[in-house]
């Protein structure tokens, strides 16, 4: 029988350790596992290099990890916006280092590592200070940056609603990097506002195959201690 | 010198966009060119996050904290709009399926390049967003910005000086002095606000313009 | 006004130049726009180089535009099926050219054309007689090959169901190579059973967005010439 | 020599697929595992075309003709079940996330290589499909297939002959006389059907193999 629930947002993240990569879906407000990342800080795992788009803003989300100084490393496109006074603080102290990545080459170098493909030719970047030390080369006339694939060991994902094989619909923008993210990392943990039934959603509605799914937890099945 | 206020320099981007295209408005100042897009033509916006079709603001009390433009501001999707992931999203711009995008600057460079996502002086931790997929993608990419820096120093240059976000990436730049097309002869000023003359423009550009072709 | 529906499969397909490349949906009796091929086979354009996964079986589809001598190569991953004879025939008498593309390799290349990537890395094939000539490479021990875009002049889709900016939605496994060869060709067309109006289909639903699809046509509307 | 029927072949793969498993039958034989796997495991049948969670065929009259699987064979799809491209579905197969794929064979080598997608004598023009990324990507990889050809040739070998579907891919091999696994240090026979003796299989395979380790 295959049954990906787990009982509760402590216990989906329990084993994530100390120095673990986890990437982070969400766009801004969009599609971002707020329970998760609550339940990944409370449980003190430290040293964690974090791949997210941003860097979370105020004090909640990533910005809560790395208030706690629980952050190593993060790997985003846009860091700095309104509101990332945690961010920007850990930065300046040189306590947490940046790889700093172009949107599209941020997720589709998590695509490609979802799809078991080794590299891939972008022209975005070429000529800029973000293709520094990478290979290039020109085709037809056209310059590209050879980019790799990035992967991590946990992926946190952010859902409408679910199924017991960890099937995933979204609600509009919310899907973001959530899809990719969910290919790229041997543990994939989905936290959603409602678990249905087998058959229940609608396939031709779902995004995300549960195949890519490890774990789902469900909001009305779980409190958030605080 | 006349300048173009923020609000007519949006007015006359808006001008420049066909009925029918697929628009990608960046953050700031881009943003507003949509209020100024006549209501007899269908433009479609793109918003980088993930959608297609993106409408207007949400009354009071009906945000979705899931569906916000790149700027993250609450947005609604008109009939027709769809949603896609971030993967999906960008092989959109880098595929060169957006007809035009429009992108503020700190620097353009006579041969296109363009310098919109950091400076040699940052205090900040750099950001770079979706800029330079949009920068090499968008098959007109149309610069947005003042035609010089607040100390009057020219943005318009031989080369750029700051970081760039693509090389030889821009078609055409508006600023509050006028309007230049980036062309393989050089920068040549296509309009200009005004009783301003091409002497005053050039005055304040580094580059070398060329002068309007029916002037 | 975004209107992209047209009156009639031939109208659809009436500016398709002898010599063009044409990639077609499908895969085996799913997803394949039978409506417009028909209409091509009559257009008469010849000298064609056709992308599809498969090539054809009976006296129908790709079948029938390499029957008709209209098909100078074909790109596709099987093109032998139970029925496939007029392939064979072109084959043996050396009519027709073939370019076997491993399948996954086959999508990933029509994708990345659309995606505005320079080529990728793949394991598939490595070593094997389908990467002969072709540029490898082994990294942390793996071996890939370097594959590259595969784009066409046109892209004929089937889909379930349209609106008119070209929305499309399909039904089951009939997106196939469908939604990938929208976005490779600069002129894509797609047939499809229903035209609804705007706002119709479920924005959640939708697979293929409109900024892929150029025109539109509907068998409720369109007859077929015989 | 005692020889497996095809279908105790298939019976016999089907006992080694564990519960909760995402599994891709090849065309063929591969297809008929399905048949034999208990009913108390829960596997979940990936379709390259783009399925997951095949079901079994249609009531007559029920057919879809965009509902088919690898084989062209008509399907439905169990409750749970979904539909995506077919880039997506190759992204699964070459990404890791299947965790065993059954493939029938022309030869397999000592080394893991397989060889199924063309003979050097073929008459007809060569097919691929999907076997390639198969190959590479299935967390294990079996094979089933007859341990010699019709002309009693072994299909086991130092070296394929025939043109390589993967390098090193096979993890199992089952045949009509016996399984065998991949090992770093070679071919190791795990199970000798009916009376069969390690010799006699031996003398009808090519590559040299390693005895059971218990016997």
């Amino acid at each position: 029988m295959i049954d990906k629930r787990v009982a509760s947002l402590r216990e989906a993240v329990m084993d994530i350790p100390h120095g673990a990569s986890v990437m982070i879906g969400g766009f801004g407000s969009s599609g971002i596992p707020l329970g998760l990342i609550e339940a990944l800080r409370q449980q003190r795992a430290g040293d964690l290099t974090i791949i997210s788009n941003n860097a979370g803003v105020g004090e909640e989300g990533i910005a809560s990890l790395l208030r706690d100084g629980l952050v190593r490393k993060i790997v985003c496109s846009f860091p700095r916006s309104a509101g990332s006074i945690w961010f920007e603080k850990r930065f300046e102290e040189g306590a947490v280092e940046l790889e700093l990545v172009p949107q599209g080459t941020l997720s589709e170098r998590i695509r490609i590592a979802g799809a078991g493909i080794g590299g891939f030719l972008t022209p975005t970047g070429y000529g800029t200070k973000l293709a520094e030390g990478k290979e290039t080369r020109v085709i037809d006339g056209k310059g590209y940056v050879l980019e790799m694939p990035l992967n991590a060991d946990f992926a946190l994902i952010k859902a409408e609603a679910s199924d017991p094989w960890g099937n995933l619909v979204y609600d509009t923008a919310g899907r973001n990097f959530n899809p990719m993210m969910a290919m790229a990392a041997p543990l994939s943990i989905a936290e959603v506002k409602h678990i249905g039934q087998l058959g229940e959603l609608d396939p031709e509605r779902i995004v995300t195959p549960g195949i890519f799914i490890d774990r789902v937890v469900s909001q009305e099945t779980i409190h958030v201690p605080t | 010198m006349f300048r173009l206020s923020s609000e007519d320099m949006a007015r006359r981007v808006a001008e420049d966009i066909p009925d029918g295209s697929y628009v990608n408005l960046g953050i700031g100042m881009p943003t507003r060119v949509a209020n100024f897009v006549a209501d007899d033509k269908q433009v479609i916006y793109h918003s980088e996050n993930g959608i297609l079709g993106v409408g207007p603001a949400p009354k009071p009390g009906e945000e979705n904290t899931n569906l916000i433009n790149a700027g993250k501001q609450y947005v609604t999707l008109l009939p027709g709009g769809c949603y896609f992931d971030n993967a999906e999203s960008f092989a959109m711009m880098r595929g060169g399926h957006l007809d035009i995008a429009v992108l503020g600057a700190f620097q353009v460079a006579e041969n296109g390049d363009l310098a919109n996502w950091a400076t040699n002086e940052d205090r900040f931790p750099p950001a770079v967003g979706g800029a330079m997929d949009l920068a090499v993608g968008a098959k007109k990419l149309f610069v947005i910005m003042r035609h010089t820096t607040r100390e009057n120093e020219p943005k318009i240059l031989q080369r750029c000086t700051f970081p760039l976000t693509g090389m030889g990436v821009v078609s055409r730049i508006f600023t509050d002095l006028s309007v230049l097309d980036v062309t393989p002869e050089g920068l040549r000023v296509i309009e200009l606000f005004g009783s301003n003359t091409f002497e005053e423009v050039q005055s304040l550009t580094e580059a070398r313009l060329l002068p309007p072709l029916n002037s």
